[in-house]
């Protein structure tokens, strides 16, 4: 095991896929200098600017080119350098990636990566702040990942590269100075594969990327109060774990879900509903969706913070729920 | 391009052209389900672009109205006919539809119900066949009001600075809709490709010389220097912007069908009426055949979509 | 009461407004020949081009203008075609329109109102046909209008053009046929204002835009067995009239949500999730959502119906619920 | 232009230096949260422009490099500084910052976090002017790099199309973030402008001579005739693409600074060096001032977040 950044082990794993399989390239903006976060570091120089492709600011088009070239028997990665920035470039995603493999009957393949970053804390504000897995998830065609640490961002990318659909990988901003154990072989992350970070017998909670820690620190707070809380990171959206979450509120007979994306119609919706509608009877209290409010992100700090779902958020909504009888 | 070559693609012109009349009737008789926008006065510029293509290595992407390219691409009419009236037997199994073919492989990579969506598509396709380095080009086929949706104006930047094998051609049938050409663009769009930084020709796609001059010279072109170019069609859009579109907007009167004087030309060139007059009767043939034979494919089974929602719902 | 397509009552709308107003103008594609559904007939011949302004087909300047516009005093309504191309234009819409009266700290306004059309049942496949509300609704500072009838299509808008948020309005083709009541001077209809179409004791289902004669047939039939249905028609979806719903499931007991919109992380989940967080101990059964399924719109007629909701699955859905006791 | 305007403009030059010196400070300080794009270079195209406008009826869009912007608009520059650092007594209280400076009224409509989202949102504020018939016009600024957005360019067309008094305003800085200006554009920035249909310039944006011949023509046309036009304005960034940036990437050298160039002029027109003096000093001391000031106000009170997460959450 190595200590390593995701930025670290992005890049080595795309190190790793390029130099395996000549059919992969990088395309996106300022990748020369190792891309703006660093998850392109060393790549331009190795492989050249024929396979490590910088582009002018124009994501329609170069989105749209690597959907062309999965389309034509190349590996894509897209790097959107915020996922705020899928706005301009909606339409190759909504439309074009999401639909073209069901409109083929299946015939067509588009083994398409979408990189890009998310998540607020840093005062990037309203429009480098976003966390929008939820547009992409509500999507159908479209893979989402939200890795919470190393191994799984380039693991996923690595899985991400063999499938048949586009699969955007978001991730957070908030992770990226933090490092976390990966085996220097990054191997395949399996899609659609939970993992259960702390067992725990009276609450099950799903928490997504920068919230796992949140998540984490909560249940650690429950503990000492005697609260077992189950953290499940599902790592990724689509596809989705429902056994495992369904097989931990069985159990547990209480869901709550911890996320950063939409307060209205987002993933904690989602999951909330899919709980409830599946496991309605196991349910011994109302779940609970802890989501910032439905506002864009604030600039100021202690509004930032104040926005974000902390520990605190977290362990009050569990506790409430442990006194819903 | 020979005689033989000029009346080759007269029979395919007239195949096509065929072909889209059975779409109308098809559509008339309620067995096509939605809106279907027909390539009628186009024919010649689309068949005279693939006459420059290679199969093994050149890819086309297209608009909404593209079901000439799909057959210009060698793809089985019946097989179309399928897709468009949403059969089995078809390119998707009833998923796609006119404005989505989207076949498997070869020269055609699909149709596009967004206007300007297919044409970043197609600097994909150059993007790998320049990775492959086999000499292949692709061809973005959009209409002079696709030519405002800001993707289409990015590529033709992003073709240049990467340096893509991409002829964009852009079919100027003078009307988006209601909208007519000089309302849709402050300025020629030749003269606006020119100044992305491509070579760009504008031609009157209704004279197969000067189709055929301007293509095989921009596509040998691209071939060698590995740049985008520019190719503005002129024609006339023969029918409404859709089967049965009530024109109310349009006041650009009598229009020459090339077909017509294509024929012409080939009268001139000495190619006898009864000639002409086989090819025309087995184009019309032809077409009555592959609606005929779609026809006999089975409504699609709504039990795939079972699949579909399995896959794509990723509910593991 | 006069009888009214949507269409018909949105260009009488737009005649009366913009006959009152000179601050209100219309703006998108193939206005001059009345709209491509007739919702701007007779307008540019009556107004002219300054105030019916067609555009080439470029959504994000003419959005984009539409949002400028607002914010320097205009109302400004902006017809984009289909809602499947919002793609084209989202960040205008996501970035721009929903988050400027936030940034500026709630001091400018703008009161935009962007019309689109939406919904599958006429064969136009995959680019045509969504219904993509649930998007919309997700980000924060949109708010977001389904009317269900002229009536409400047309009074919406007039409250639109009052407001200080950006609304988007989505009118269902599917009801565009359809002639309904309205008060022939159309008056504004409210927001966050729901409306009981049918009263019940059994069930709450909430329906949507198109879905809501579907639900109204499917408590017909379901009254035949015996089972109170109540039908409410959300009106808007943000704002929401939680509390019509919940005092509803505070009745019956049970919910159900039928809509046209995503599968996953769209308006059905945001409505079983809210439902369920706040009404868990009313409720006696698991709630359903029912949605088309997780794909997207499918062109041939027999897979477009079976990818759509009909009274039947809802009337599947109610009694499994009535069972599951 | 005046030598009292250039000595005017000189002074104003100098405070958006001074101010942006004193964000990077505040930056540096960690009293302001995320990144910022600071300004420095192209100080005298701001201000040329802003030469030209009239409060009452002109409005201008700026990209997420719109300090300078804010400042000429005649914005306080405490209320700009306290909005940068996140506190009340700002535009926004602390919802904005530096990207998204979005005053309520007045010169000035907002800067903007995305690249080029900004040029749509001018287009609008032209076509309100041009529907008040009061002669107003509106101004987008925009990066070099942002020329390459599809909104951009569609709105090129667009303008020309609908006839909109509009000027896009290209400061063409040679870099987009680390990208140089050839590899975003594979041709000059001013030829696309004309082949669009608009009158366009290339100016030296280092030179107030020249920044004001062309801005005065360009807005007194476009006043007259209410049709668009560009201006690109070659600066050089001074400093990194935000502040503190690493620049490695960076190889074009040392760069004339444009406050240098026109102090020069200005001494040689018989300025002295000491009111050039006084004039830099008093730049400096007003720029911390309105820090001083800024600083004074509290953090933004979290409560607000609970209203408006009420009102824009939508549940009744
Ligand atoms: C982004 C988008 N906007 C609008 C439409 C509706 N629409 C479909 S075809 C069309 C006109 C296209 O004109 P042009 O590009 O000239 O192609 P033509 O129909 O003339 O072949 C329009 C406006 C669409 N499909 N996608
Ligand atoms: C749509 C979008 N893509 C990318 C970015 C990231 N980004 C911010 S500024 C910038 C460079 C902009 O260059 P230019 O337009 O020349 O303006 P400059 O920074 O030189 O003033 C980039 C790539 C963004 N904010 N929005
Ligand atoms: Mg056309
Ligand atoms: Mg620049």
């Amino acid at each position: 095991m190595k200590q390593m950044t995701i930025p670290q082990a992005v890049a080595e794993a795309l190190h790793q896929v390029m130099a395996a399989d000549p059919a992969v390239f990088l395309i996106g903006e300022d990748l020369a200098m190792g891309g703006v976060f660093g998850a392109a570091k060393g790549l331009k120089e190795r492989f050249g600017p024929a396979r490590v492709v910088d582009t002018p600011i124009s994501e329609t088009s170069f989105l749209g080119l690597g959907i062309g070239a999965a389309m034509s028997g190349m590996k894509p990665v897209v790097e959107i350098m915020f996922c705020d920035f899928l706005g301009v470039c909606f339409d190759q995603l909504m439309n074009q990636a999401a639909k073209m493999r069901f409109l083929s009957g299946g015939t067509v393949s588009l083994p398409l990566v979408i990189r890009t970053t998310m998540g607020a804390g840093d005062g990037s504000g309203a429009m480098h702040s976003q966390s929008n897995y939820g547009l992409a998830a509500s999507v159908a065609g479209l893979r989402v990942a939200c890795p919470s640490n190393s191994a799984d961002a380039a693991g996923l990318l690595k899985t991400a590269l063999e499938g048949p659909d586009p699969v955007v990988i978001f991730e957070h901003k908030g992770l990226f100075d933090v490092e976390t154990p990966a085996d220097p072989e990054l191997p395949p992350v399996p899609f659609g594969k939970a993992r259960t970070l702390r067992q725990g017998a009276d609450v099950t909670l799903v928490a997504i990327a920068a919230m796992v820690p949140v998540a984490l620190a909560a249940a650690d707070h429950l503990a000492k109060r005697g609260i077992g809380v189950e953290v499940i990171d599902p790592v990724t959206i689509n596809p989705l774990d429902r056994e495992a979450i369904l097989a931990s509120v069985a159990k547990t007979g209480r869901f709550a879900v911890l996320d950063e994306g939409a307060a209205f119609a987002g993933v904690a919706d989602a999951l909330v509903s899919l709980v409830v509608r599946e496991a309605f009877r196991s349910l011994k209290a109302a779940p609970a969706a802890i989501t910032p409010p439905h506002t864009p992100v604030p600039y100021a700090p202690a509004l930032e913070a104040a926005w974000l779902p902390d520990a605190a958020r977290v362990e009050a909504a569990i506790l409430k729920m442990m006194e819903d009888v | 391009m020979t005689p033989d070559d000029q009346l080759a693609l007269y029979a395919r012109a007239r195949f096509a052209r065929a072909f889209e009349a059975a779409v109308a009737r098809a559509r008339d008789a309620g067995e096509v389900p939605g809106v279907v926008h027909l390539n009628g006065g186009q024919e010649l510029v689309e068949l005279g672009v693939f006459h420059q293509l290679d199969g093994a290595r050149d890819r086309v992407t297209g608009s909404h109205r593209s079901h000439g390219l799909a057959l210009a691409a060698g793809i089985a009419p019946a097989i179309v006919a399928a897709e468009i009236m949403g059969r089995t037997g078809s390119l998707s199994g009833g998923l796609g539809g006119t404005q989505h073919l989207v076949p498997a492989g070869g020269l055609f990579m699909g149709s596009n119900g967004i206007v300007g969506g297919q044409v970043p598509l197609a600097a994909g396709a150059a993007f790998a066949a320049r990775s492959k380095g086999n000499g292949g080009i692709a061809v973005a086929f959009f209409g002079e009001g696709a030519a405002q949706q800001g993707g289409v104006m990015e590529t033709m930047n992003l073709a240049i600075v990467l340096g893509l094998p991409l002829l964009f051609v852009c079919v100027n049938n003078g009307w988006a809709q209601s909208t007519g050409a000089d309302a849709s663009a402050g300025a020629p769009l030749a003269s606006r490709a020119r100044a992305f930084g491509m070579h760009a020709e504008s031609v009157d796609g209704g004279d197969l010389g000067a189709v055929d001059a301007a293509t095989r010279h921009l596509v040998s072109q691209i071939r060698t220097n590995g740049q985008p170019a520019f190719l503005e069609a002129h024609v006339s859009r023969v029918g409404g912007h859709y089967h049965g579109e009530d024109q109310g907007y349009r006041k650009d009167g009598k229009l020459t069908d090339p077909l017509d004087r294509l024929r012409a030309t080939l009268v001139e060139a000495g190619v006898t009426a009864a000639n002409l007059h086989r090819i025309e009767e087995e184009a019309e043939a032809r077409a009555r055949a592959a609606f005929e034979e779609a026809a006999l494919e089975p409504m699609d089974d709504p039990s795939t979509l079972a699949l579909w929602a399995r896959d794509l719902g990723g509910l593991t």
